[in-house]
């Protein structure tokens, strides 16, 4: 049911933990399921220098939070903005029909660190 | 790497015994048993010899025994079967929220087609209060559907006391026995059934086959009109091979119901005592006591059962959160929801359902690998503090 | 004594490559599809080839199959499904008069729950006038159900004519498909078919598994309630051997047609001719071309059909009287007689049902026995005078 | 499903055919499937000397037919009156419960043979 990609993501979670002093964190829950992503930003000239997530959720969910945080390690904010829940899915080589929802959590928790990063500054 | 199957209650092996003694009925003993001609003699004689056998598991007389598909098969057939059949007298249906969905997924179509259906809750043990089924009944009651054990936790409900309300009431009975027989004694006089659903998969019988129990008098309108087989009450061609195979798996369950379940008790109480030990936070779902000798249900607070079962799965292992037929949907039990469990603990919940064939290793192995994956998984979790 | 089965539209012996190909799937593979771990993954993928397979046959949609546990489940599923479905748009259902009891029987259910059924009746021959079936529609016509086959006397109905009509209406149309499938071309696409009964026990595969092809877009209340299996058509744990059984089946029907209804119907010829030439006031009952290769039933005035079965059987051969699950209810067929053939020529009708295994010598043998059996009973009968 | 004494008689039905200038024949149909039983007799001095029957009907109405001639061979029509259907049934080891009906034809049959031969003598 899930690819290998998917199990792999699952199986060693990149960047899983907390960041102490975040400039940034996001959290967004599921409407359809109640699952929790948190995300943690360090920010440096507009620049994403570490990322950190916690999950509670399933399979899917997991592997989708540790795929966005390599994705978006690195890059910039806009970029890390325009990551989207379907760019997730595809960089995992899918997902099963009922378990799309699942990668929604994971750009959108993003993104709500990144606003709230921005929030902050101003 | 050693795979080790603990989802039994969702279905089983088939037993070797119970195989082998299917197999002359696919390729030589072939014959429709209704048919007059020598093919037909040879297979009616093996049909009627598995009706006494199945029979003679659940206490009651061969006639009536009405071969169906499935579990699935029996609930509806003995739901709509005996709703219709009483229509005139009522429309009123009682059941409980924790059935299975053949069960409930019957009652709210019934709802759609004039019959009101009362779903009585139960407590935090899964267990079903007898005076809240005595105070749900009307005059229009017409049929109380009462499972005999929860499929997802294994309480099990007090089937005698709820057979003898619905007597002193003139109520039909129907209970979903389908994870209880061959795992617990089950008496349909004793317990004043008039409606009994079975499924062969859950015994060591192949997929395909089940069988509904109709006490003799008690009248039901067929789910699946056709020719004359089963006196009317289901047609087409009798599943020979699955019939003989369900046969002789409640021939088996039988004799080897008092060892086997012994055995399965002490693997599971391993199994229950070294989890709680290891893993803080945790808790059983389901009844202490009154409960089937095979099943766990254990919840790991912070995290999300489905995450715990494919690390499970990387393993080996088998298991499940709650019933296999809901695994494509979403969200929580409702069984463990109406047992008013914590939505958290809820979602962490997942099912051990031992068979036949498992061992002490087996339960050790889990013991081993368990507690860090629920750490592992913890330690991902946004809720978890240690 | 050789024994020799010609009761192949009553059931077939599994075919060995179809038995070879289930075994796996009792003890080894025994998973339930709906789970997450590999007991479920390794089923999963077996159930969905099977559906594959079984759809190509029929040249529809792997998602346009529902599996059912035989032809009489598929029959009512189909139409109890649609009657109910389309209720709102109208309550009358055409169908024949020489279906199968699992469909005539379904139809007299909905008579008593405000449906109104015409069955037209069939000529000589066995044959639909598709004329009538147009002056049947009305304005509440929402189901049209005619079998593709018929089981007794083999005659084939224009299924494709019958479905344009029913297209041409916006009807649904349900068909009977039970005797066509594997022994004559089906493609629901040509005939425009909106549901089509298949069982598993005619062609080779094991009895207990059967399946209803749906047309995407129609809209069918399930029989079977319970979890979300089929896509929410059918409850119930997948019969995964019996499913992949019918997989294989379908291949092998598929692969082999031409090659084996030719065969069949040299054989049949070969049958039908010998028993004209050599027993007098004999005839064939059923269309003399528009019939299933191999099938014949054939009358031989003056006696009983069954005392015909009873001395054919001590000589090792089975064949019918019409449909096995009629032959404990007394009295002519109502295929027969809806034929409108003399009742005491519809007495004596016997059907041989040819199937994979029989050879030229079965025939011979049967031309060599049954004339003296006519002979004999004849010799006993009131009513014949040499 | 039938007993051996059915198949046997059924096989080899015993006293099958006409007598020519019987002393008494009778006929029965079954109103519950339509088949028929001539019974021809041969008497003398209120003796079954000879009795032939003619059955068209499934097995067990064969086999009744046989079994009632051989039974009332040689008897007085006293005794051949007294026959019973269940005799009948009982003297072949028995018939499946929905072939029960096919043995009234035997008894039905004889009965209505003495009486004609009876009405014949008057
Ligand atoms: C035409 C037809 N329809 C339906 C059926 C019923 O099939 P099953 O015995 O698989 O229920 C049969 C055979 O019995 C049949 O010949
Ligand atoms: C309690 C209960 N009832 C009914 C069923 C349905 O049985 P089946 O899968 O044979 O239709 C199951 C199992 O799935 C069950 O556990
Ligand atoms: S099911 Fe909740 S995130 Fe996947
Ligand atoms: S069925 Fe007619 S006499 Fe037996």
């Amino acid at each position: 049911m899930y690819s290998e990609k998917v199990i792999d993501h699952f199986t060693n979670p990149r960047n899983v933990g907390e960041i102490e002093n975040a400039d940034g964190i996001g959290e967004k829950v599921s409407s359809s399921c109640g699952d929790r992503m948190k995300v943690f930003l360090k920010v440096e000239d507009d620049i994403i220098k570490d990322i950190k997530f916690q999950t509670y959720g399933c399979g899917a969910a997991i592997a989708s939070s540790s795929m966005m945080s390599e994705l978006v390690l690195g890059k910039t904010l806009q970029e890390a903005l325009d990551l989207t829940n379907d760019q997730v899915a595809d960089a995992l080589g899918g997902l099963p029909a009922p378990k799309l929802h699942c990668s929604n959590l994971a750009a959108d928790a993003l993104h709500e660190a990144i606003k709230n990063y921005r929030a902050a500054k101003v | 790497m050693k795979r080790i199957y603990m989802d039994n209650n969702a279905t089983t092996a088939v037993r070797p015994e119970v195989l082998d003694a299917m197999l002359p009925f696919y390729r030589e003993h072939f014959g429709n048993p209704s048919s007059i001609h020598w093919a037909g003699r040879e297979t009616g004689a093996a049909l009627e010899a598995a009706r006494e056998k199945v029979a003679k598991l659940i206490n009651c007389s061969p006639a009536e025994i009405v071969f169906t598909s499935c579990g699935s098969e029996g609930n509806n057939l003995a739901i709509k079967g005996a709703a219709e059949a009483l229509r005139e007298r009522g429309n009123h249906i009682i059941t409980t929220a924790v059935e299975h969905p053949a069960v409930l997924s019957t009652c709210k179509y019934l709802e759609k087609h004039g019959y009101e259906v009362t779903y009585l809750p139960v407590d935090g043990d899964g267990m079903l209060d007898i005076v809240a089924l005595e105070a749900a009944i009307t005059e229009k009651t017409i049929l109380v559907s009462a499972m005999w054990a929860n499929n997802e936790t294994g309480t099990l409900f007090p089937v005698d006391k709820i057979g003898a309300v619905a007597r002193n009431h003139g109520i039909c009975f129907h209970t979903d026995a389908v994870q209880a027989v061959g795992r617990v004694p089950v008496d349909v006089e004793a317990a004043k059934v008039d409606l009994l659903s079975i499924s062969g998969h859950k015994i060591g019988a192949p997929k395909g086959v089940g069988a509904l129990y109709v006490r003799k008098g008690i009248r039901l309108v067929p789910l699946i009109h056709g020719g004359h087989q089963e006196r009317n009450r289901r047609g087409g061609t009798h599943n020979l091979p699955g019939i003989v195979g369900l046969g002789v798996a409640c021939d088996l369950a039988g004799r080897d119901l008092p060892e086997v379940s012994q055995r399965l008790r002490r693997l599971r109480d391993r199994l229950e005592q070294g989890l709680l030990a290891a893993i803080p936070e945790s808790q059983v779902n389901g009844h202490p006591s009154e409960r089937l000798p095979n099943t766990l249900n254990v919840s790991f607070n912070y995290i999300e059962g489905e995450a715990v079962l494919l690390f499970l799965d990387m393993q080996g292992i088998a298991a499940s959160s709650g019933s296999a037929c809901m695994s494509d949907a979403f969200g929580q039990s409702h069984v463990i929801d109406a047992m008013g469990v914590d939505p958290m603990m809820a979602n962490s919940a997942i099912r051990f359902g031992l068979g036949y064939d498992n061992t002490c290793e087996d339960v050790d192995r889990v013991l081993e690998i368990l507690p860090a994956i629920v750490k592992k998984l913890r330690d991902m979790s946004p809720f978890y503090h240690e």
